[in-house]
C-alpha cells in the first residue's frame, strides 16, 4: 500500500493513540508515547526537508476535497508543533505519573497532535475545519483531566472555542461563496466588502484559538484546573502557533490589506488591547500558573498587533514573536510545573527562595522570564523590536505605546513572580524541596537554550521558519532587512529598555511598599483610584466575555421560551380547550331538556327555512 | 255553512287545549273530532268521516279518557296563566299572516265550486291502489301493539 | 427478488407482519421478541439491498392501478432508499434497545405491535408517490405513536399522547386539505405526473402546516417536548429515527422534488427554520427535564434540515440529507442514552441528577459523542452536516440566517454541555450502575457510527449527492 | 319478490311474540338474526342488477291478482336494504347477549320490535309513494320510541316521549307537505309527482315548492337529526338500550331522513340551488355544533349521539354539493357511519353489560379487561374521525374532494377541522374509559360475551377491510347508486 | 283553489297552530298529545281537502284512514309513555322531565 508522506503526521498520532489504549502498564505507556512523539517528530523533520509537497484526494464532491499541501511556512510550523509535542510528553513522564488517567491523557494529546498536524498541513478550508475543530474536544477532554471543577473551565473553553470555530466556519463559508473555491492556496482577495467581513470572521476564529480578548477568559481559569503540562501544550504552545498561522495565512495569502486600512487597524486594536489589558490581569495574580496563563494572552496582542500593522516588519515580527513565545511561554509553564511537583503548590506567598533547591528551573525560569520580558539578547527582545518598529512605522503611535505599556508590567510580573518564587527569602510554609529528574529539566533546558539561541543568533530562525511564510511576497522581502533589529541603538529600542527600567522601578517601590515580600509587589499599582475598582470589577468576573455571555444567553433564552414558546404551548393546551369549553358550555345550556325549547328551535328553524327558500327562489327568479 | 262548522271545530279545540279539567278537554276534544267528521261528509269523504267518528272521537277519546282515570288524583299540574290570555291575540295575528300568506304565495280563491264527482269506488281505490297502505297499516298496529306489550310487560316474565 | 418486489416487501413485511405480533406473544414472550427483531431486522436489510439502484441515477416506479385518482404508486429513487435505510436501520436499533428497556412492563405485545407497525409506516411514506397513500401512512404512524406516547396509561402520558395526536393530526388534515387542493388543480394525486408543477400559495401553506406539525417546528413544536413521557425507545424513534424526518422528508419529496415553491415561500421558509431553531433552543436551555431538553433539542435541529432543504441548492439539499442520517444517528444516541439514565435512576429532573460519569462510564462516553455530534463538532458527523446545511445558506444568499443558525449552534452546545454537566459530572447523588447489555449495545454501536459516519463521511455523502442531484433534477 | 324485504320482517315480527311462548330465548335470537342473515343475503341477489343501472319496478302479485303496490328497487335502494340488513344483523347478534340483562327481558317483544323497525325501514326505502313513505317511517319510529324505552328507567322514557313529541310534530308536517304536493300533483306516487312536477315552471308553483321543500326538511330533517331538528337525539340516546341507538343512528335516521330527502330533491322534485344553499349550511352547522356538544359529554351514548349529529352533516354536506363525486363521498359516508357508528353505540352496550354504566369519569383502563371491546372501539373511533387506513378516511376524503371541486372551500375547511374536533373527542372516549390506568373498581370485569364480541369484531373487520377493499366496494355499491341521484329525475 | 279549498286550508293552518301553540305551552303531558291530536286533525283534513281540491277524494279518504289508524297506534304508545312516566315520577308535568340536558 502506497500511502503519501504528508498522511503520516496525521495517521501516525492515530495509530498511537490507539495502540496506546491497549497497554496495560504505566510505563510502557510512557515509552509508548515518547517514542510516538518522537517518531511524529522525526516525520515532521522529514517534511521540514521536503518543503514542497501536495495531495488531493476525493472527499465530498462540491469542490470539498481532501487536500493537504506542504510548503516552506507550514512546514515550519508543523516541525515546532512536534517538538512541543515531544518536549510536553517527554516532560509528561514524570508530571502526569501519579496522575490515573494516563491513558487517556495520551490519547488525548496524540489526538490534539493528529489535529494540529491536520489543520496546518490542509489546504482545503473544510478539511482545515475539520481538523480545527478536531482540537476543541481534545482541548475539552485534556482540561477534564484536572481536578474536580475542571470540567466547568473545559465546558468554558468549549464553548468560547467553539463560538470562535463557528464564526470560522461562517467566515469560510462565506469565502466561499465570495470566491467559489476552497482551496486556501488558490484564494487571493481583497479585504473589501463582504470579504472583509469573511476575513473578520475568519480572524475571530484565528485569533480565539490564539486566546485574544475577549475569548481569553478560560485560559486563567484552566491555569488553576488543568494539568500544568496541559497548558504548556495548548495554550501556551499549540494553540498560538496554529491561531497565529492562521491568521498569517489568511492575512498574507488569502486576503490582501494594505497597512492602515480598516481591517488592519482592527487588528492592531485588538492586539493593543489584549496587550494591555491582559499584562494588568497578569501583574496583579498571586498564582505563579495564573500570572503565566494572563501572559499567554497578552503576548498574543504582541503577535496580532504585529501581523496587524501589515508592514513587513511587523508580519515578521509577529511570527516571529509566535515562535518565541510558545518557546518561552512552554519554558515557563514547565518551570511553573516544576515548582508544583516539587513543592505542591504555586501560590507565590507560599513560595520563596527556592533558586538554592531548583537551580536548574531557576535558571531556566530566569532565562525564559527575561526573553519573554524582551530584554537583550534573548529572543522575545528581537521579536518585540520588530513588533515595536513595525507598528511605529504605521504611524499610529497609540499602539505602540499600548506596546510599550505592555512590557514595561509584563516585566514587572517577572520581576515579581521571580523575587518571590526563586529569590528572596526561603519560606517556612513549605516542606523541603528538590531538584526534579531530567525529563522534567530536559524540556526546560532544551527551550531556554532555543531562548538564547534564537535571541543571539536571531537570523537564524528568522531565514529557517519565518521567511518561508512570505515566500510569494517578493515585495515584502524586498523591503525586509534585520540590521536595525540587532543595533541596540536606536530610539525605539532605546526606550524599550527604558521600559524596563521603569519596570524595575516599579517592582522596587512595590516590593519596598510590601514590606520586602515580594510577591505584594503589584499592590501599588493595584491600589491605584481608578483602577482598582476596575481590577475588582474584573475579579468579580464583571469583564468575562463568558461569563456574561452566558448570562445574557441565559437570559435571551428565557425571555424567547416565555415569550414564545410557552405561549404557543398556552394556545394549545388552554386557549383552544377554554374557547372550547366555554363555547361547549354555552350550547349545553342551551340543551336545557326542556320539550318547548326544543320544539321552539325545530319550528324557529323551519320558518327559517321557509324564509330563506322564498328568498332564494325569488333570487332565482 | 262550512265555515261554521270549521269555526265550530276551531272553537273545540281551543276549549281542548285550555280548559283545566282533563276530562272535559278530553271530551272537547272527541266533539272537535265530531265537528271535523262532519265536515269530512260534507266534503265527501264519508269512509273517513265514519272512521274519524268511531275512531278518533271514539276510540282515542276513550284511551285518553281511561288515561286521565289512571293518573287522576295526584297529577294535577299547574298551568301557567299567559298562554290563555296571550292566545286571542296570538291567533289573530296568525290568521291574518296566513291568509296573507295563501294570497301571496298560493293560487287565490275561485269562486265556483267543483263537482264532487265519483267516479271510482272508495274499495277499488283502498284495494286496488293503496294495498301498500294496508301493509303498513298491519305494520303499524304490530309496532303499537307491541310497543304497549313492551311498556307494559312484567319486568320478571323470564 | 426484483427491486420493485423488495420494495413492496420493505413496505408490507413490517406491517403485516406486526399484526401477528400479538399473535406470538401468545406463544412465549421470547417468541415475540424474536419476532419483532426478525421483522425490523428484515425491514433493515432490505433497503440495504436497493442502494445499487440507488447510484444507478434512475428512478423506479411501479403503479398499481385502483381506483381512478387514487393509484398505489411507489417510487424508488435515490432519496426514498437514502430515507428508508436510515429509518430503517435506526428503527431496528431502537427495536433492540426495547428489549432491554421496557422487559419489565406490561402490554408489551401492543408496544412491538406499534413499533413495528411504526417502521413499516415509515418505509410506506418513503416511496409512496402517491399523496393519497403518502397521507395514509402518515397516519397510521400517527396511530402507532399515539399508542406508544401513552404507552404507560397514566392520565399525563394519555393526555400528552392525545395532545400529539390531534396536533400532528390538525397538521395533518390541513395538509390534506392541501393535497385536495392541487389534486383540484391537476386532476391527479400521482407525484410523478406533477413534476416541475407551480403551486399555489395557500396550498403550500397548508401542505407546509402538516409537514411542520409531524417535524414538530414551531408553532406546531409543543407535542414534541410534551411527547417526553413516553417509554424512552419510543422518544427516541419519535424525534430521531423516524417520526420527525416523515416532515422533512415529505418537503423534500413534495416541494423539492415535485412542486415548484412560489418565491413568497423561498424567502419566507428560511426564516421559519431559523426561528424555529432558534426558539427551541431557548427553550432548551431553560428546561430542566432531560428528555424536554432532548426534544426541544430535535426541534431546533430539524429548523436546520428545512433550511437545508428549502434553499434547494445541491449544496444545502446534501446537507439536509445528510443532516437526516447524523442527527438520526446521534439524536437516538442521546435519547437512548438519557433512557438509560432514566431507566437505572428513575429520574428525569437533571438537578436531581450528577455525577454520573463515575458509575455510568459508557453512557456518560457514549452521551458526550453523541452531544459533540449533534453540535456539530468535527470529527464527528454532525460538523458536515451542520456545515453543508450552512453552506448552502450563505449560498443561497441568506446570510444572515446562516448566522443566525450558528447561534443556534452555539446555544447548542451550551444546553448540551448544561445538561452533559448537570447529569454526568459533578457531585454523585443517585449511584447506580449500568446494567442491560442490550441497551449498552445500541448506544455504543449508535456512538461509534456517528464518529465513524464523520471519519468516512465521504461514504454517505456521496449518497446523498446522488440523492440531492435527484431532487434538485426539476428545480429551475 | 322484492315485496320479501318487508314482508318477511313484518310476519316474523308479528309470529315472535306468539312462538315466544314455547321458546323463549333461543327461537327469538335464531329467528331474528335468520331474518336479518336473509335479508342480507337476499340483497347480494339484486347487485348485479342493480350496478348495472337497472330499476325494477316491481308489481306485487297475489296468486296471480295485482295488488296496489309498486315498490321502486334501484341501485340506491339497494345500497340501504343492504346497509339497513348489515347493520340489523350485526345488531341481531349483538342482542343474543345483550338483552339477556335483567332490566331488558322479554326477548320476543324485543325482537319483533326490532324487526319491526326492519320492516319499517325496508318499506321507506323500496316505497314508490310518497304516503308510503311517511306510514313505513311511522312503522319504525313507533317501534323505535318503544325500543328507546326499552329499559322502562325514568330518564328513558323521558328521552322516549320527546323523541315521540317532536317526532310527531315532524310527521305532521311531512304529511302537510305531502298534502300540499297531492293538492298540486292529484297523485302521490313518486314517478307520478316527478313527471307532473316537470312540466310545471310558474313561479307560484316553484314557491309552493319551496315550502314543500322547507316542510320536508324539517320533517326529515328532523328524523335524521340535523341542527336545529337534532335536539331528540341525545335525549333519546343517553340511557336507551345500546341496539336502538346502533340501529336508528347507524341507519334509521339516513333511511327515514337523508334518504328520502335526497330521493325527493334529486330523483323527484329536481334539484334547486336554493335547497342546495340551504342544505349546504344545515350540514355545516350539524358538522361543527355535533362536534362541539359531543366534545362536552360524559355520557358515552349522549357523546355518540351529537357525534352521530356531526357525521350526518357531512352526508348531507356531500348530497347537497350536487356532483357525482359528493354523491359517492356521501353515500360511502353513509354505509360508512352505518357500520361504524353502530359499532361504537355497541361498545357502548359492551361496557354498560359489563360495568354497568355508561358515564365516562367512572370508567377507565378497561382495555386491559376488555381487549375486544377496547379494539374494536379504537377501530371505530379512528374511522369517524377520518384517520386512514380506515373506510371513514376514505368517504370523508371523497367528500372533503367534492367540496373543493366545487369551489367551497371554507367548508371544506370546516370540515377538515371537524374531523380534528372528532378525533378529539374520541381521544377523549379512548382515554377516559380505555386507555388510561384501570379504575379499581372494575378489576373483575370481564370481556362482553360470545356474540356481542362477535358482532363487534364483525363490524370492526368491516371498517378495515373497507379501508384497503375500498375500490371495489364502491365500483359495485357506491357509484350505481350516485349514478341513480345524478341521472336526476324519475320517470 | 276553490274556495272551500281555500276556507279548508285555513282552518288547517289554524288547526295546526293551535296544537302547536298547546305543545309549546302546556306544562301537563296529557295536554301536549292533545295538541298533538289537534295538529293531527288539521293534517287529516288537509289530506281530504287535498282530496277535494283534485278532484280524488277517493284516495284522500284511503289516505286519511290509513292515517288514522297511525294515529292511534301513535298514541297509544304515547299514552303507554305517560303511564309508565306517571308510574316512576308521579307527576305529569314537563318540566320535571329534564334530567337528560347537556
Amino acid at each position: 500500500m502506497n500511502i503519501d508522506i504528508l498522511l503520516f503526521p496525521i495517521l501516525l498520532p492515530l495509530i498511537f493513540a490507539v495502540m496506546g489504549l491497549f497497554l496495560k502498564s504505566k510505563k510502557l505507556i510512557n515509552y509508548w508515547a515518547v517514542l510516538g512523539s518522537a517518531a511524529v517528530l522525526y516525520c515532521a523533520y522529514v517534511l521540514f526537508g521536503i518543503k514542497q509537497a501536495s495531495l488531493v484526494l476525493p472527499w465530498l464532491g462540491h469542490g470539498i476535497d481532501f487536500d493537504l499541501k506542504l510548503y516552506g511556512f507550514n512546514a515550519a510550523i508543523l516541525l515546532w508543533v512536534n517538538i512541543f509535542t515531544f518536549l510536553v510528553v517527554l516532560y509528561s513522564t514524570i508530571k502526569m505519573e501519579t496522575s490515573t488517567r494516563i491513558k487517556e491523557y495520551y490519547l488525548y494529546v496524540f489526538l490534539t497532535v493528529m489535529f494540529a498536524n491536520g489543520s496546518v498541513l490542509a489546504d482545503n478550508f473544510v478539511l482545515f475545519l475539520f481538523f480545527w475543530g478536531g482540537l476543541l474536544i481534545t482541548l475539552y477532554m485534556l482540561i477534564m483531566l484536572g481536578n474536580l471543577n475542571s470540567y466547568k473551565t473545559a465546558l468554558k473553553s468549549l464553548i468560547l472555542l467553539g463560538l470562535c470555530d463557528f464564526c470560522l466556519l461562517l467566515g469560510v463559508v462565506l469565502l466561499w461563496k465570495i470566491s467559489g473555491s476552497l482551496k486556501i492556496s488558490a484564494i487571493s482577495l481583497e479585504a473589501q466588502g463582504l470579504a472583509m467581513i469573511s476575513f473578520l470572521l475568519i480572524m475571530i476564529g484565528a485569533i480565539g484559538k490564539a486566546g485574544a480578548m475577549p475569548f481569553h477568559n478560560w485560559i486563567p481559569d484552566a491555569a488553576i484546573d488543568a494539568p500544568v503540562t496541559v497548558m504548556a501544550f495548548l495554550p501556551a504552545s499549540l494553540e498560538k502557533l496554529l491561531g497565529i498561522y492562521l491568521l498569517t495565512r489568511i492575512s498574507l495569502d488569502v486576503f490582501h490589506f494594505q497597512m492602515n486600512s480598516p481591517v488592519s487597524i482592527v487588528l492592531m486594536t485588538v492586539g493593543a488591547i489584549t496587550i494591555v489589558f491582559a499584562v494588568m490581569m497578569a501583574l496583579i495574580q498571586k498564582d505563579f500558573k495564573r500570572l503565566l496563563s494572563y501572559h499567554a494572552v497578552s503576548q498574543v496582542g504582541y503577535m496580532i498587533l504585529g501581523i496587524g500593522t501589515g508592514t513587513p516588519l511587523g508580519i515578521v515580527g509577529g511570527i516571529f514573536h509566535m515562535l518565541n513565545h510558545a518557546i518561552y511561554k512552554t519554558g515557563l509553564f514547565l518551570s511553573s510545573g516544576s515548582v508544583e511537583l516539587a513543592a505542591g503548590t504555586t501560590e507565590m506567598k507560599k513560595l520563596g527562595g527556592l533558586m538554592k533547591s531548583m537551580p536548574v528551573t531557576g535558571l531556566c525560569f530566569s532565562v525564559c522570564a527575561l526573553s519573554i520580558s524582551g530584554v537583550w539578547p534573548f529572543n522575545g527582545f528581537v521579536s518585540k523590536e520588530m513588533i515595536f518598529h513595525g507598528s511605529y512605522e504605521t504611524g499610529y503611535l497609540i499602539f505602540t505605546i499600548a506596546a510599550w505599556v505592555g512590557a514595561i508590567f509584563t516585566f514587572a510580573s517577572f520581576l515579581k513572580a521571580g523575587h518571590s518564587i526563586f529569590f528572596g527569602a526561603k519560606s517556612t510554609e513549605i516542606p523541603e524541596v528538590k531538584e526534579n529528574s531530567w525529563p522534567v529539566l530536559v524540556p526546560m533546558i532544551i527551550l531556554s537554550a532555543f531562548c538564547i539561541l534564537f535571541g543571539v543568533y536571531s537570523i537564524l530562525p528568522l531565514k529557517l521558519f519565518i521567511l518561508p511564510a512570505l515566500s510569494g511576497h517578493p515585495e515584502v522581502l524586498a523591503e525586509l532587512t534585520f540590521t536595525h533589529n540587532l543595533s541596540l541603538l536606536n530610539p525605539i529600542a532605546l526606550i524599550s529598555m527604558g521600559c524596563l527600567v521603569i519596570a524595575f522601578g516599579l517592582h522596587y517601590l512595590g516590593v519596598k511598599k510590601g514590606q520586602g515580600k515580594a510577591y505584594l509587589a503589584s499592590e501599588p499599582v493595584h491600589n491605584l483610584p481608578i483602577i482598582k475598582t476596575i481590577y475588582n470589577l474584573a475579579e468579580n468576573r464583571v469583564f468575562d466575555f463568558y461569563e456574561q455571555g452566558v448570562k445574557l444567553i441565559k437570559l435571551l433564552s428565557k425571555v424567547i421560551y416565555y415569550t414564545v414558546d410557552r405561549p404557543i404551548d398556552f394556545v394549545y393546551e388552554r386557549v383552544v380547550t377554554v374557547t372550547g369549553r366555554i363555547v361547549i358550555f354555552i350550547l349545553r345550556v342551551l340543551h336545557n331538556g326542556r320539550f318547548a325549547n326544543y320544539l321552539s328551535w325545530s319550528l324557529a328553524g323551519l320558518m327559517a327555512l321557509g324564509y330563506v327558500m322564498g328568498t332564494l327562489i325569488k333570487k332565482a327568479g | 255553512m262550512n265555515i261554521y262548522i270549521l269555526v265550530a271545530l276551531i272553537l273545540f279545540s281551543v276549549m281542548a287545549v285550555f280548559l283545566r279539567d282533563l276530562l272535559k278537554s278530553a271530551i272537547c276534544l272527541a266533539v272537535a273530532s265530531i265537528f271535523l267528521a262532519v265536515m269530512f261528509f260534507r266534503m265527501g269523504a264519508t269512509y273517513a268521516g265514519v272512521f274519524e267518528v268511531s275512531v278518533v272521537a271514539g276510540l282515542i277519546t276513550v284511551l285518553f279518557i281511561t288515561v286521565i282515570a289512571l293518573t287522576n288524583d295526584d297529577a294535577k299540574v299547574p298551568e301557567n296563566k299567559w298562554p290563555i290570555i296571550i292566545f286571542p291575540v296570538a291567533l289573530a295575528i296568525f290568521i291574518i299572516f296566513d291568509i296573507w300568506f295563501m294570497n301571496k304565495f298560493i293560487i287565490l280563491p275561485s269562486k265556483a265550486l267543483p263537482l264532487l264527482a265519483q267516479g271510482e269506488k272508495f274499495g277499488d281505490v283502498l284495494w286496488g291502489q293503496r294495498t301498500f297502505d294496508l301493509l303498513g297499516q298491519i305494520g303499524v298496529i304490530f309496532a303499537g301493539v307491541f310497543g304497549v306489550f313492551a311498556f307494559f310487560r312484567r319486568k320478571t316474565d323470564e | 427478488m426484483s427491486i420493485s418486489k423488495i420494495t413492496l416487501l420493505t413496505i408490507f413485511i413490517p406491517i403485516i407482519g406486526s399484526l401477528f405480533i400479538p399473535l406470538a406473544g401468545l406463544i412465549s414472550k421470547r417468541t415475540r421478541s424474536v419476532w419483532a427483531v426478525l421483522l425490523a431486522g428484515t425491514t433493515a436489510l432490505l433497503p440495504i439491498l436497493l442502494i445499487p439502484q440507488a447510484f444507478s441515477g434512475t428512478e423506479l416506479i411501479i403503479r398499481k392501478a385502483l381506483f381512478p385518482g387514487f393509484d398505489f404508486i411507489l417510487v424508488i429513487d435515490a432519496l426514498s432508499i437514502f430515507m428508508s435505510v436510515v429509518s430503517s436501520f435506526i428503527g431496528l436499533l431502537i427495536v433492540i434497545y426495547s428489549l432491554g428497556y421496557i422487559k419489565d412492563d406490561a402490554n408489551q405485545n401492543e408496544y412491538y405491535l406499534m413499533v413495528v407497525m411504526f417502521i413499516g409506516s415509515m418505509m410506506g411514506i418513503v416511496y409512496s408517490a402517491n399523496l393519497v397513500f403518502l397521507y395514509l401512512f402518515w397516519e397510521i404512524s400517527a396511530i402507532c405513536c399515539w399508542r406508544l406516547i401513552g404507552f404507560y396509561r397514566g392520565k399525563q402520558q394519555v393526555i400528552k399522547a392525545d395532545k400529539a395526536f390531534l396536533v400532528t393530526f390538525f397538521g395533518a388534515a390541513l395538509m390534506l386539505l392541501g393535497f385536495i387542493a392541487i389534486y383540484n388543480q391537476t386532476g391527479t394525486f400521482d407525484l410523478t405526473q406533477m413534476r416541475g408543477l407551480a403551486v399555489s400559495s395557500t396550498a403550500v401553506l397548508l401542505i407546509l402546516l402538516g409537514m411542520l406539525s409531524k417535524s414538530a417546528t414551531v408553532p406546531l413544536h409543543t407535542w414534541l417536548p410534551d411527547a417526553g413521557v413516553a417509554p424512552t425507545p419510543v422518544t427516541a424513534i419519535l424525534h430521531a429515527a423516524v417520526l420527525v424526518k416523515i416532515g422533512v422528508y415529505a418537503f423534500a419529496r413534495i416541494f423539492c422534488y415535485t412542486f415548484q415553491l412560489p418565491d413568497f415561500w423561498l424567502q419566507t421558509l428560511p426564516i421559519l427554520a431559523v426561528v424555529s431553531s432558534l426558539v427551541a433552543a431557548a427553550a432548551a436551555t431553560v428546561e430542566h427535564d432531560m428528555k424536554r431538553i432532548l426534544a426541544y433539542s430535535t426541534v431546533s435541529q430539524i429548523g436546520y434540515i428545512f433550511l437545508g432543504f428549502s434553499m434547494l441548492n445541491p449544496l444545502g439539499v446534501t446537507g439536509g440529507l445528510l443532516f437526516i442520517l447524523m442527527h438520526g444517528l446521534s439524536k437516538a444516541g442521546l435519547f437512548l442514552c438519557a433512557g438509560v439514565v432514566e431507566h437505572n435512576t428513575h429520574k428525569r429532573d437533571i438537578r436531581e441528577l450528577g455525577g454520573l460519569i463515575i458509575t455510568m462510564p459508557i453512557t456518560a462516553i457514549t452521551f458526550l459523542v453523541c452531544a459533540l455530534s449533534v453540535i456539530g463538532i468535527p470529527p464527528l458527523g454532525g460538523f458536515f452536516s451542520k456545515f453543508m446545511v450552512i453552506a448552502g445558506t450563505v449560498h443561497g444568499g441568506h446570510y444572515v440566517a446562516a448566522s443566525l443558525a450558528l447561534f443556534t449552534a452555539l446555544l447548542t452546545a451550551f444546553y448540551l454541555f448544561r445538561l452533559f454537566n448537570a447529569v454526568f459530572l459533578g457531585e454523585l447523588k443517585v449511584s447506580i450502575v449500568e446494567k442491560t447489555p442490550a441497551m449498552l449495545f445500541v448506544i455504543i454501536t449508535l456512538a461509534v457510527l456517528s464518529l465513524l459516519a464523520g471519519i468516512f463521511v465521504s461514504y454517505p455523502a456521496r449518497f446523498a449527492d446522488v440523492a440531492a442531484l435527484e431532487i434538485l433534477r426539476y428545480v429551475k | 319478490m322484492v315485496i320479501l324485504f318487508i314482508i318477511l320482517p313484518l310476519i316474523i315480527a308479528g309470529l315472535l311474540p306468539l312462538l315466544g311462548k314455547v321458546s323463549k330465548k333461543v327461537l327469538p335470537d335464531f329467528l331474528a338474526n335468520a331474518v336479518f342473515a336473509l335479508l342480507l343475503g337476499y340483497s347480494f341477489n339484486f347487485a348485479w342488477n342493480a350496478s348495472a343501472g337497472k330499476t325494477i319496478l316491481s308489481q306485487v302479485n297475489l296468486a296471480g291478482i295485482p295488488l296496489g303496490i309498486t315498490l321502486r328497487l334501484d341501485a340506491l335502494s339497494l345500497l340501504m336494504l343492504f346497509t339497513i340488513a348489515l347493520v340489523s344483523l350485526g345488531v341481531g347478534i349483538f342482542s343474543v347477549n345483550y338483552i339477556n340483562q335483567e332490566k331488558y327481558s322479554s326477548k320476543p317483544i324485543y325482537y319483533s320490535l326490532l324487526l319491526l323497525t326492519v320492516a319499517g325501514m325496508n318499506g321507506i326505502v323500496l316505497s314508490n309513494d310518497l304516503f308510503g313513505i311517511y306510514v313505513f317511517l311511522e312503522i319504525a319510529a313507533i317501534a323505535s320510541y318503544a325500543l328507546a324505552a326499552y329499559g322502562l328507567g325514568k330518564e328513558e322514557l323521558e328521552g322516549s316521549f320527546k323523541y315521540l313529541m317532536l317526532s310527531v310534530v315532524a310527521t305532521s308536517f311531512i304529511l302537510l307537505g305531502i298534502s300540499m304536493i297531492f293538492a298540486l300533483t292529484g297523485t302521490v306516487e313518486l314517478n307520478g309527482i316527478a313527471s307532473v312536477l316537470a312540466y310545471s315552471k310558474a313561479i307560484k308553483i316553484k314557491y309552493l315548492i319551496g315550502i314543500c321543500s322547507a316542510l320536508f326538511i324539517m320533517g326529515f330533517g328532523l328524523k335524521s337529526a340535523i341542527v336545529p331538528f337534532h335536539s331528540w337525539m341525545p335525549d333519546a340516546y343517553s340511557k336507551a338500550p345500546a341496539t336502538l341507538p346502533a340501529m336508528s343512528s347507524g341507519i334509521m335516521v339516513k333511511a327515514a331522513g337523508l334518504y328520502v330527502l335526497i330521493r325527493l330533491f334529486y330523483n323527484v322534485f329536481g334539484i334547486t340551488p336554493a335547497v342546495q344553499t340551504v342544505l349546504m349550511y344545515l350540514g355545516v352547522i350539524s358538522i361543527v355544533v355535533g362536534a362541539l356538544l359531543a366534545l362536552g359529554q360524559n355520557n358515552l351514548q349522549r357523546l355518540l349521539a351529537y357525534s352521530s349529529i356531526s357525521q350526518i352533516g357531512y352526508m348531507v354536506v356531500g348530497f347537497a354539493i350536487g356532483t357525482p363525486l359528493g354523491f359517492i363521498g356521501a353515500l360511502f359516508h353513509m354505509f360508512n357511519h352505518g357500520i361504524f357508528k353502530s359499532l361504537l353505540f355497541l361498545n357502548s352496550g359492551s361496557i354498560e353489560n359489563a360495568t354497568g354504566t355508561r358515564e365516562l369519569d367512572e370508567l377507565g383502563g378497561l382495555a386491559k379487561k376488555m381487549p375486544v371491546t377496547a379494539g374494536t372501539n379504537i377501530v371505530a373511533s379512528l374511522a369517524t374521525a377520518g384517520v386512514p387506513p380506515l373506510n371513514g378516511f376514505w368517504s370523508k376524503l371523497i367528500i372533503i374532494i367534492a367540496l373543493v371541486q366545487a369551489k367551497f372551500y371554507i367548508f371544506a375547511l370546516i370540515g377538515i377541522l371537524a374531523s380534528v374536533v372528532t378525533l378529539w373527542y374520541f381521544l377523549i372516549i379512548q382515554r377516559r374509559a380505555f386507555f388510561g390506568k384501570l379504575n379499581e373498581t372494575w378489576k373483575d370485569v370481564k370481556e362482553a360475551p360470545f356474540w356481542m364480541s362477535l358482532s363487534s369484531i364483525m363490524l370492526a373487520l368491516i371498517c378495515i377491510i373497507l379501508g384497503i377493499a375500498f375500490p371495489w366496494f364502491i365500483r359495485l355499491w357506491i357509484e350505481p347508486a350516485a349514478n341513480v341521484l345524478v341521472a336526476g329525475i324519475i320517470r | 283553489m276553490s274556495e272551500l279549498a281555500y276556507i279548508c286550508f285555513v282552518a288547517v293552518a289554524v288547526l295546526v297552530f293551535i296544537g302547536l301553540y298547546c305543545l309549546m305551552t302546556m306544562k301537563n303531558l296529557i295536554k301536549l298529545l292533545i295538541g298533538a291530536e289537534i295538529v293531527a286533525k288539521g293534517v287529516s283534513l288537509a289530506l281530504i281537502t287535498a282530496g277535494v281540491e283534485k278532484n280524488n277524494i277517493m284516495l284522500a279518504q284511503s289516505l286519511a284512514i290509513t292515517f288514522i289508524v297511525v294515529e292511534v297506534a301513535l298514541v297509544a304508545v304515547a299514552l303507554a309513555i305517560v303511564i309508565g312516566i306517571y308510574k316512576r315520577k308521579k307527576s305529569l308535568d314537563i318540566r320535571n322531565l329534564n334530567n337528560l340536558r347537556g
